[in-house]
């Protein structure tokens, strides 16, 4: 009959043999006076997708945008606690944010390309971090990254038409395609889907699916079939705490705690 | 367990186990009222339960229906998941039983005065032994009782044991005059598919433990005399 | 689909830290603060330009909110001020010259030396202006009991000196010659004064070396007699008599000599060593008092800046403004609503828009061209008066109400609207209940700017005739009068150096109005400021 | 009785008939319907509330009375004054326009007292109680006239109302109406603006004396005073060249102060440094004139005599004058820099804050972010902007009349005073001025030039900032 | 085994024996010169709930504002075709719009309640359009309409405070509360919980469920999960066309036409 | 069928079927393996199915474990949805046919030399029907066609008429020696398993067909004699 998840389960999505490639350690966020994320740990492993779920206002984005310090740019916003990635912590005076940004991607709830070319929207990345030595360098790379974003043959011969041309969903594989571009190993999104249709939607989830080929990837989504459909580890937030985090399917078969079972079966509050 | 938001969700839910239910008690009935049919040699009785199989089809049906539109409309996660893939699951079992019960029926049919006694006490009593597994199963179901359910799985054996007796006197029994073979051949396959609801009730057993907890016991299904 | 024909460079991954990259970066941040310096420096140099300029129009006015008054006890005698006996107040109201010839006789009386040459009596009753006893005159003619009685008049002092007071007109520096030796009168009515024995009667020697040829006025004063230094001796000096009393001669050892140093020679001065002399005097004998200069507030324009006042400028910008607002406040209000919520999107729309958003950058004086052709010439309206000029500043500002109440309507979220209307509210209520009010404190901001806007404009008015010389404060927004923006152009270009500090106090006067009406307009949007 | 008429303040009764008339008639209209029960059901819910039947019947009341009051204020008093002019002795109407205006003004404030004193002037009198008599019967007759309108209307709409009636409909129709005239006033402004420039431009160049188009636009000397000669090259040059100067303290000064408030700035700092540059705004432009005369020339002035006392400057390298263009376009710029920083503060902050986040999580620094995302986007509105403070500053007029002086020259000097459009303009017309002279008339074929250029600059930048603005909302 | 769906299902949300409503025929939907709406022919029964779903520029949203000509209050749109509502047409020129949309109410995407009080946001209907002849006759309607809509346990004490403070969930139920007040008969719904949590999002499919034994409800969401749950009846648009209608539960499991199948299980495009 | 696009939702899916046709196929071995042991007398052959049910047993776990995840992590629609509740019940019913096989096995390991060739032939002919059966019913479902599900469930008569006839032949071979009646009773039960096994392959035709059209074929599900 239907097997004990307690012993490893032979199914593709197994997380626990990939390396942990972001560990946080006790992080708090206050913004300003108010404390909106309480001591949460957790690692984050490699090659792999972990989505954090939880009701708006859980944390989810803020607890995300710590690990490329988005939270700078918040005028009295402050992060205590460590986040180790590749053995040295982030938050670390002597981390320079802009290097740190180059490495960790980022994608946002809207899609937000920059009113210029597709092909200058992927290249700005590698221009100011200096990537491409030369011309035929620069089209490598947006080409490349066009091609892993599943972009390249619905824009490959308009490339110089403005970005903002494009529809939602292709925006925002446009933003993906330009996160990829800077070559980080690190990718964040935050609600990339939100403000997509569920076609959109799917294409997007697909090509998160191929991206965690290659990347350590954190989504941060409010449907849950979404990080059912496309995480290895789900991690559940509430009031800023973490609940509980796992493997996914567990998590959404059999999930320990009380709270988590009732968000996901929609039994909450 | 708290309701659903949605409570018309709960609803649909408390629906289902309730036809599971209401298909146990059914299942019980039959089996009970099949064993004695067979010893009390009472026709009524037996074509009854025939009768009542339809109404578990029909059962079953609505059951799986049910499964369905939840699976469809719902998108169950975790425990009512659970709760909707074992539904389906008791649902086909029960109905199965209902099947054997129904068989033990007919075949009741077939016996005739000059039969022993003894011989067709031994099966009334594996019947009772019977239901009463089935019952202590569905109640560990509606309780969704994992150490209840474990408990029938253990009990299965004192089924068996009583089987391989039974059978045994059977044979003794037919070899009395194989001029009644064919009739008394019956006997055989009542007694084999009272063991057969046994083992199908340790099924439930099972499917009733994963519910309640999610995990699941192993054990190669059918054991061998 | 990450295809293998177009793999990544791979020193990529590692080029972050390469050496390269780190030379990069420091550049990258170099320029970062480059950048950031501009902006700090564009801010620096926008604050300290408000700075320098608000430092010197104070720096200027404060002297104007004080004046000098000198004080005379006058008799009132009645053949003077009421001639022939008739009492009636507007006679006696007007007869300026009989209180003044009380004014001179006193100041005649006080400097008798004066009475020997017209040029002295010119000279001493310079002190005072002529229309100085205005206000005497009215409070008598007000009170006829006060005929015959002694009444202590103030009148204020001539302008220049005023100034010299102030620390106009020249430098001065006062310094102690020394005892007086034996006086004696050269025959050409100069004097002499030898054995001045006082070691700061060298000191007072260095000093005059230092002026040398420089045309200074060196005035010299023994008692209250006044001279002024010819030359100096070895051991004393030579001085002409200048007024006061004759001078006592012989053996005067222990009176004290002073001396007063007038930077600036007599010639290039509006006031003369006398007047000083006697200005000086009166101030010792405290019959001159520094005053808070209420005239500023009270009194309308005219030819004396010591009597002038912006009162009448005062009341006829409140008259303009309000004619203004209650031209331009609702009708642009209105005509914003009408644009922004109802008018459909077509060409005559468009133009509508464009040319309003135009009208908002025609140069302020192509309105004056236009009161002055349309206004004055065609509707024959009369000059000079504040309901033209309102009407003037109203089309001014109307096109900036406009955009500034369209503005205000376009942040209210079009979501209100559509709430409103699938509620079954017609589309005025849905403006008029709920798009209107969220905008109001927008609206308003914007109507306050627009009016302090009004209020600082000078130029159209100046070409509706709004320049005219109004010498008393207007009652009714139809009547002659003038605004505190052009007061200030006409009298910094009046001629006197008193305008100066004059000007600059009605500036700030003006300022005032315009910081309280900007503060309203701050604190507005803080109160109310909604974000969606 | 006329006369007692004449001089009652008219505005307060006029005010008063409008009020009484609107609340009568709205009270009438809403209990007219109010009186039968609202039915609530669905379906057979009245098209209009009570209220709405009560505004009507106001409009109706109040409207026609309000038109005729309107036409009585704007041409009674002309006509008055014409038939007063017909009833004068001819010596009287003999009299230049001016000098009649002038006699008028006088009469008409004379006439406007309560009891009018009594001058020795014996026409005089007879004609200001002639005046105030003609008044009385205008305003009798507009009174008559306005009951009259009320009531018709009044009733008219009483005849109108009922349950079923859609009284709605028509209030809003008025409310629209009466919204689109206000509109339409902004653009009657424009019209009359233009009308009126081009109207006295072409006397101005139909009258004697008058150098004609070419000369005006091309001749080199301007002696409009004197009334010679009317050649505009030189003020041309001056006011660019003074414009000039002024953009370019304003325009980088302007820009990067926006720059820094928007992307750099805490909030604390900007909610400091933006009032203050407000403030900047705030001051009237006359105070800046002030300035530039009595404090920033004499600085310009004694500067450059300094650099004339250079050793290696021939000493008469600048003429160092009292006013001077310098001064002017410093004050000038100085005064354009909030100006230029707030349109392009609010171009800045038009561009979506998604963007900048973009740009940042890519592992840009903040000014890369500003030059290379924010910048680019906001173009288009700060060149608006730039082209807006330009037209702001060549029709800028006080800070020139009172700090750049008179003389109509063309030199490249900045330290000498050189004069602009607008210095004349306001020459030409301060004070007295009747409207027949070329002298006077000059000026408006100068507002014209002056109302071209700006009206050029200014279209060109709206259209900018429509695209832009396209672009984002 | 599974029941065969031709023959009638006897489950709780049967809703052929609904009366209908309001029946489209024939609507064509144009805004300035391109169609948005081809030809679209469909009846919705009272007392039930009818989604519509299909991808983003499908025209869902677009029909649904016609039953309440919302498009009238945009420039250049225009609608043909008949929309019979209680047997006359809603787009009849004598038709008030003013007049219908107080019988057809509207709740938007983005909680929009006026900045005013809980009490005058519900109590403005009612105002406007002299439901209430006293004071405690229109308390009376607040009351009620804030019970119906599930808020009134959560608001009763802090009537008078602004609805603007309430959470996002609230809001939304405030703002079908504020449609409630006006007894209409139709309620439209434009993807009304796109913005809300997964929690609050249940709260208001719950009302919904509820709603629907008084109202004739249409909602349009772009979750398919959503329309699965909380509808009736179920329309699939796309590219401005109805592809195929029916009872939500056939649709789910045995949609007749295959684009519905591809995009109901994501196969689509 | 064109692919979904989240492919590695389709990968799961096939995952799943292609699990199902293993197991499917590995039940027909089974049969045709454990009937020729009978027969043959075959104790190694016999054994071997016996141990293959323990791997049918881990496909049938692997299979549930598919379909829980993929109801719960895909919220499955439509033709998807019935694949995967098609798909438990497949499972469930090829581990029984499994079991069944088994069972026949055990019994095989019974029977002696002294046993007529005759009666043991038609065992032999019979397993091969139903084993044909069985592969018919799988064909189907991997082509997803109604229509040979249809077929199969008609063919279902044959089997039960050769059952009953088994049956007949059975009794007179048991009577002919009452001694050994024992041993000899495990005929009845093979060919009854195989009865068995026959009517399962019906019910994969019909869960086939439901997964094909959505809709289902109503009978009752266990016919006697």
């Amino acid at each position: 009959m239907i097997a004990d998840q307690a012993e490893a389960p032979e199914s593709q999505t197994v997380s626990e043999d990939k390396p942990t490639k972001i560990d946080c350690r006790h992080i708090d966020v206050f913004y300003a006076d108010k404390q909106a994320i309480f001591d949460i740990s957790m690692p984050i492993r490699d090659r792999s997708v972990t989505s954090f779920i939880g009701p708006s206002g859980c944390g989810k984005s803020t607890f995300l945008r710590c690990m490329n310090r988005m939270n700078d740019t918040i005028d009295g916003a402050r992060v205590d606690g460590e986040i180790i990635m590749d053995g040295s912590d982030i938050n670390d005076p002597t981390v320079d944010p802009v290097l740190l940004r180059s490495r960790v991607g980022m994608v946002f709830q809207k899609p937000n390309p920059f009113p210029k070319s597709i092909f200058d929207n992927i290249a700005y990345g590698a221009r100011i971090h200096g990537l491409a030595s030369s011309k035929s360098d620069l089209e490598n790379i947006v080409e490349s990254s066009l091609i892993r974003a599943g972009l390249w043959e619905e824009v490959k011969d308009r490339l110089a038409s403005p970005g903002t041309g494009l529809s939602g969903g292709q925006q925002q594989r446009l933003c993906i395609a330009r996160a990829i571009a800077v070559n980080p190993e690190v990718i964040l999104m935050d609600e990339p889907c939100s403000a997509l249709d569920p076609i959109a939607t799917a294409r997007i989830e697909e090509l998160i699916d191929e991206l965690r080929e290659r990347f350590c990837i954190v989504i941060v989504t409010h449907s849950m079939q979404q990080a059912a459909r496309v995480s290895q580890n789900t991690a559940f937030f509430h009031l800023g705490k973490l609940i509980e985090m796992g493997d996914t399917e567990t998590m959404f078969t059999n999930p320990t705690n009380q709270k988590t079972q009732d968000y996901i079966t929609g039994r909450f509050g | 367990m708290p309701q659903h938001i949605v409570t018309s969700f709960t609803d649909e839910l408390e629906h289902l186990s309730a036809n599971l239910l209401r298909m146990g008690g059914l299942a019980e009935a039959m089996i009970r009222d099949a064993s004695r049919a067979v010893v009390t040699r009472d026709d009524e009785l037996a074509r009854s339960v025939i009768e009542r199989d339809t109404q578990m089809d029909a059962l079953e049906t609505e059951c799986e229906r049910d499964v369905v539109r939840i699976l469809a409309l719902r998108q169950p996660m975790a425990s009512d998941l659970r709760m909707v893939i074992g539904g389906i699951k008791l649902a086909g079992t029960i109905e199965r039983i209902g099947d054997l019960a129904k068989n033990i029926a007919y075949r009741s049919l077939a016996v005739t005065d000059a039969d022993n006694r003894t011989a067709l006490r031994g099966v009334e009593r594996m019947g009772q032994a019977v239901s009463r597994q089935l019952h202590t199963a569905l109640d560990a179901y509606s309780r969704k009782d994992a150490a209840a359910a474990i408990s029938v799985i253990d009990r299965d054996d004192d089924i068996d044991s009583h089987y391989n007796s039974m059978l045994k006197s059977m044979l003794v029994y037919m070899v009395e005059d194989p001029e009644k073979l064919d009739t008394r051949s019956n006997f055989l396959f009542i007694v084999k598919n009272l063991e057969r609801i046994g083992d199908h009730c340790t099924n439930i057993a099972k499917v009733v433990h994963y519910i309640a907890t999610g995990r699941q016991i192993r054990s190669s299904s059918e054991p061998m005399r | 689909m990450t295809d293998p024909q177009t793999p990544l460079p791979a020193p990529q991954t590692s080029s972050f830290a390469s050496k390269a990259a780190m030379k990069r970066l420091k550049k990258r941040h170099a320029a970062e603060r480059r950048f950031r310096a501009y902006g700090q420096i564009a801010i620096g140099f926008a604050i300290a330009a408000l700075c320098i300029l608000v430092y010197s129009i104070f720096s200027q006015a404060w002297s104007a909110f004080s004046r000098h008054e000198v004080v005379f006890d006058l008799t009132m005698e009645r053949e003077l001020i009421a001639p022939e006996g008739q009492t009636d107040p507007e006679q006696i109201a007007a007869n300026v010259t009989g209180f003044n010839t009380l004014v001179q006789r006193n100041l005649l009386a006080t400097f008798p030396e004066t009475e020997r040459t017209r040029q002295l009596r010119r000279e001493v009753f310079g002190l005072t202006t002529r229309l100085a006893v205005l206000p005497t005159a009215r409070k008598v003619a007000a009170s006829p009991e006060l005929l015959d009685q002694t009444v202590t008049v103030r009148t204020a002092l001539s302008d220049d000196l005023d100034l010299y007071l102030k620390g106009g007109i020249t430098d001065r520096r006062k310094m102690i010659v020394g005892q007086a030796g034996i006086i004696a009168a050269n025959e050409d009515g100069s004097i002499d004064i030898q054995e001045i024995g006082d070691s700061r009667f060298t000191e007072f020697q260095a000093v005059i070396e230092t002026l040398g040829e420089a045309q200074t006025s060196v005035l010299i004063r023994i008692d209250d007699t006044w001279f002024t230094l010819e030359t100096v001796t070895e051991s004393g000096l030579i001085a002409s008599y200048l007024t006061g009393p004759a001078p006592l001669l012989g053996d005067r050892s222990e009176t004290p000599i002073d001396a007063l140093i007038l930077m600036t020679p007599a010639s290039n001065r509006t006031v003369s060593d006398r007047q000083i002399a006697w200005t000086t005097m009166l101030k010792e004998q405290g019959r001159i008092k520094r005053v808070f200069n209420t005239s500023l507030f009270t009194s309308a324009d005219s030819t004396y800046p010591e009597l002038a006042g912006a009162a009448a400028a005062i009341i006829g910008s409140i008259f303009t403004m309000i004619v203004t607002a209650l031209f331009a406040i609702p009708v642009g209000i209105l005509a914003a609503v009408y644009l922004e919520e109802f008018a459909p999107k077509n060409r005559i729309t468009d133009l509508i828009e464009v040319n309003i958003n135009n009208l908002a950058a025609v140069p302020s004086i192509v309105f004056g061209l236009l009161g002055a052709a349309v206004f004055l010439n065609l509707f024959g309206f009369p000059r000079s008066v504040p309901f033209v000029g309102g009407l003037v500043l109203g089309l001014l500002v109307l096109p900036t109400v406009i955009i500034a109440s369209r503005a205000a309507l376009k942040s209210v979220p079009p979501s209100i609207r559509t709430a409103a209307l699938g509620l079954g509210a017609s589309k005025t209520q849905a403006v008029f209940h709920h798009v209107l009010p969220l905008a109001a404190p927008g609206i308003m901001t914007g109507a306050i700017i627009a009016m302090a806007r009004a209020l600082g404009e000078t130029a159209p008015l100046l070409l509706i005739g709004m320049v005219a010389f109004v010498n008393e404060v207007p009652t009714r927004a139809d009547q002659e009068s003038t605004v505190l923006p052009v007061l200030i152009y006409k009298w910094f270009s009046g001629a006197e150096r008193a305008w100066e500090p004059m000007t600059s106090a009605v500036i700030i006067i003006l300022l005032v109005f315009l910081v309280l009406m900007n503060l309203a307009a701050v604190m507005l949007r803080r109160r109310f400021e909604r974000r969606w | 009785m006329l006369q007692t008429l004449g001089h009652i303040p008219i505005g307060w009764l006029l005010i008063a008939f409008l009020a009484v008339t609107g609340f009568v008639s709205f009270y009438v209209g809403r209990t007219a319907v109010a009186r039968a029960p609202m039915p609530r059901e669905i379906g057979q819910r009245a098209h209009s509330q009570p209220n709405f039947h009560g505004y009507f019947l106001a409009m109706c009341g109040v409207g026609p009375a309000a038109i005729v009051f309107l036409i009585y204020l704007l041409f009674s008093e002309g006509i008055a004054r014409g038939q007063l002019i017909a009833e004068l002795p001819d010596y009287m109407q003999a009299l230049g326009q001016l000098e009649l205006k002038q006699y008028l003004d006088r009469l008409s404030e004379h006439a406007a007292m309560r009891e009018p004193p009594v001058t020795g002037n014996q026409l005089f009198d007879t004609a200001s109680s002639r005046l105030s008599e003609i008044r009385g019967q205008s305003r009798l007759i507009v009174l008559f006239l306005a009951f009259a309108a009320s009531f018709g209307g009044f009733f008219f709409g009483l005849r109108r109302i009922n349950r079923q009636f859609r009284a709605r409909d028509y209030v809003e129709l008025g409310i629209i109406g009466l919204l689109f005239i206000c509109a339409a006033i902004a653009v009657l402004t424009t019209l009359g603006i233009v009308l009126s420039l081009i109207f006295e431009t072409l006397r101005f160049f139909a009258s004697e004396g008058s150098p004609g188009v070419f000369g005006f636009l091309f001749g080199t000397e301007w002696n409009a005073q004197t009334g010679e000669d009317f050649g505009t090259v030189p003020l041309f040059f001056g006011t660019l060249l003074i414009a000039l100067l002024a953009m370019c303290v304003a325009a980088p000064i302007g820009l990067f102060s926006a720059i820094y408030l928007s992307e750099y700035a805490s909030p604390t700092l900007r909610a400091w440094v933006k009032p203050i540059l407000e403030l900047l705004a705030g001051i009237p432009t006359v105070v800046y004139g002030f300035f530039a005369a009595m404090v920033v020339a004499p600085a310009v002035r004694s500067g450059a005599q300094w650099i004339n006392a250079l050793p290696f400057t021939p000493d008469t390298l600048l003429s160092a004058q009292p006013q001077s263009a310098l001064a002017a376009g410093l004050v000038m710029g100085i005064m354009i820099i909030p100006f230029v920083s707030s349109l392009s503060d609010d171009v800045i902050n038009a561009v979506p804050q998604t963007l900048r986040n973009g740009a940042l999580a890519m592992g840009a620094t903040q000014s890369e972010t500003v030059r290379n995302v924010v910048l680019p986007a906001a173009l288009p509105g700060i060149i608006a902007a730039v082209l807006l403070a330009v037209s702001r500053a060549i029709g800028e007029t006080m800070i020139v009349v009172m700090a750049a002086g008179q003389r109509a020259q063309i030199t490249a000097d900045p330290t000498s005073d050189l004069t602009t459009i607008t210095v004349q303009i306001v020459a030409l017309l301060t004070g007295d001025t009747e409207f027949d002279s070329a002298k006077t008339l000059s000026a408006f074929a100068l507002g014209f030039v002056l109302f071209s250029v700006t009206l050029l600059f200014n279209l060109i930048a709206l259209r900018v900032v429509q695209r832009y603005r396209e672009k984002y909302d």
